[in-house]
């Protein structure tokens, strides 16, 4: 679509400007024209524009004529000729033997017309060649256009997402294969004694020794100090603590077990 | 419920990520469905209308909305990239407009209409690069595959539908009309000129 | 030369359109070159001002410039994107309940529990997330680590206390307490077969 037509081949390093008016190509050029032409359809409809010719009244005897001298060219210089032009060059001449034929006077135009159905292939590719090039003018996403693609940032590791149903879906799951619904009845008392057992553990690994007042928070009612005893003892039963007392009276020390061990 | 300006945030964010087209209704999953189709449509007008002014668009396609360069600014653009995309060969591109003007169309029947065989090459040029499909097959010996171009390639040329397709030109009528081109000062319109530049491909 | 504005629009649009970070250097180009490496810098952090109040930001990355969606809206696109949430495995999620409800516990205790051994990446994955940690030894042969839930875990998981955890009778009940089901009759809801290796050792 640029202004300065691009030469239509070079011959000999110098651009050939325009397709030859006549029928003698230069050697050279005539492969890269092969080329460019898109079968015996594309190279009737050269010969055709290039003499400015009506494609409804086409001659069809010099039509014929420099068809079949391309096609003798072509073959005489050994370049592969798709069977198509020849094809081609055989309906030419029989449509030119019959309009040398006196046309029936009773017969319609178009049927009386031996060019009809050569005009109607010609001009439906004309238009699908047409057609074509418009297709490559309009822009093209990724050849013109660009489509925006802005990188997604996503969080390092996407973490799962756990709510408190998948916890017991899990323990259902548990409960199922192994049916120990029957054997372990885990009530929400000794939930509650099992986190303070950790939360007990969790403060002896800070300190090592704590006094037993201290593990006991008052303020917090007598429900909590129940269970926080009651952690203990079932720490000191797991002997996952120990328990002591030098005398009656004096300080009672909560240790971690393998604390008081070394 | 977001704001529609949040939202609208929201809306450009997807777009702009996204590098495709993105219908109504896939966008309308990013609140939950909790804007209707027509609200969401006005945001994209409003969003559309706010990137006027920029070297980015935000376009209405067939299978959605994108945000592309516009043309007006790839001569900068194209200077960043190592290389231009080829151009497909007018072989290609003949095939393909044979295929966007007849679909559904076999093999054959481009044949006929090109004059020539239609290599397998060229039918796979233009599939794998998903403008072409095939959505059936002609019940005659063979049962030859029938061919249809896709949303992607309306996507790809800007188009929302087939009906956007450059109309086909009465070509006899124009032949007769105009007068005779001096050789030497063929008009730029004749279409003799162009395509007869051999191409890669 | 460009004014100011426009070559900021360039700019934009080369951006949001490479998808990957772009050097200055690289955004030299779009210029031929015409605009000197401080000028870009500030025409680029102009920019970053202009799209600090969007759902995409404009960010400097050791190989060069880039647009990208804020993390706060991974969440919307995610919608977009139909992806669905990562999950933990089966065994992962019944190691956690084991800790949850019968802390301080050992690993040993975990595959008694489960009838199958837990490997250490289990354990690892729930204490790298924050959830478990070790609270003391067993005082037995290998003196065991005893795991229990942390207070993130509390947190992430919107409870207060352990308390709050649904009361396992509850579960109990929900259980169907038919015979075992035949091992090809398990039912298609069990999606973890494959983890109920037999226990080594």
């Amino acid at each position: 679509m640029s202004e300065i037509a691009a030469p239509v081949a070079r011959i000999y390093g110098e651009p050939l400007a325009e397709m030859p008016t006549d029928l003698y190509i230069p050697p050279d050029a005539l492969e890269v024209m092969l080329e460019a032409f898109q079968g015996p359809l594309d190279l009737l409809l050269y010969l055709i524009r290039k003499q400015n010719l009506d494609i409804l009244d086409v001659a069809m005897a010099p039509l014929t004529r420099q068809y079949l001298a391309y096609v003798e060219v072509m073959r005489t210089r050994n370049l592969e000729l798709a069977a198509e032009y020849l094809v081609m060059a055989a309906i030419l001449m029989e449509i030119k033997s019959r309009m040398l034929l006196p046309r029936p006077a009773m017969t319609p135009e178009d049927e009386a017309d031996p060019r009809a159905e050569l005009v109607r292939r010609l001009l439906e590719y004309e238009r699908m060649k047409l057609a074509a090039q418009q297709l490559d003018a309009m822009p093209q996403a990724g050849r013109d256009l660009m489509a925006a693609s802005v990188f997604i940032q996503r969080a390092a590791d996407r973490l799962p997402e756990v709510r408190v149903q998948d916890l017991a879906e899990a323990w259902r799951g548990l409960l199922y294969r192994a049916r120990l619904s029957a054997h372990h009845r885990i009530t929400r008392e000794e939930l509650s004694v099992r986190g303070y057992m950790s939360q007990v553990l969790r403060r002896l690994q800070e300190r090592r020794v704590l006094e037993f007042t201290e593990l006991f928070d008052p303020a917090r009612g007598v429900a909590v100090l129940v269970v926080t005893l009651l952690a203990l003892l079932e720490l000191a039963r797991e002997s996952l603590v120990d328990i002591t007392q030098s005398e009656s009276y004096a300080p009672i020390y909560v240790r971690l077990a393998h604390a008081s061990a070394h | 419920m977001l704001q529609p300006t949040e939202a609208k945030r929201v809306l450009e964010a997807a777009l702009l990520a996204a590098g495709e087209p993105v219908s109504v209704a896939a966008l309308q999953r990013l609140f939950d469905e909790e804007i209707g189709a027509d609200t969401l449509r006005r945001l994209l007008e409003e969003l559309r209308e706010e990137w006027s002014a920029r070297a980015v668009e935000l376009v209405s396609l067939a299978s959605g909305w994108r945000f592309q360069t516009r043309l007006d600014f790839q001569p900068f653009l194209e200077r960043l990239r190592q290389e231009r995309p080829p151009r497909y060969s007018r072989a290609v591109m003949e095939t393909l407009a044979i295929i966007a003007y007849r679909q559904p169309v076999t093999r054959g029947d481009i044949e006929d209409l090109r004059g020539v065989s239609v290599s397998a090459s060229i039918v796979q040029t233009l599939e794998s690069r998903g403008w072409i499909d095939v959505v059936g097959h002609r019940e005659t010996p063979g049962r030859p595959a029938l061919y249809a171009t896709t949303k992607t390639f309306l996507d790809d040329l800007g188009l929302r539908s087939l009906d956007e397709l450059p109309p086909l030109e009465e070509i006899a009528k124009t032949v007769t009309l105009e007068p005779a081109p001096e050789p030497q000062a063929v008009p730029a319109a004749d279409p003799q000129r162009d395509d007869l530049e051999p191409r890669a491909g």
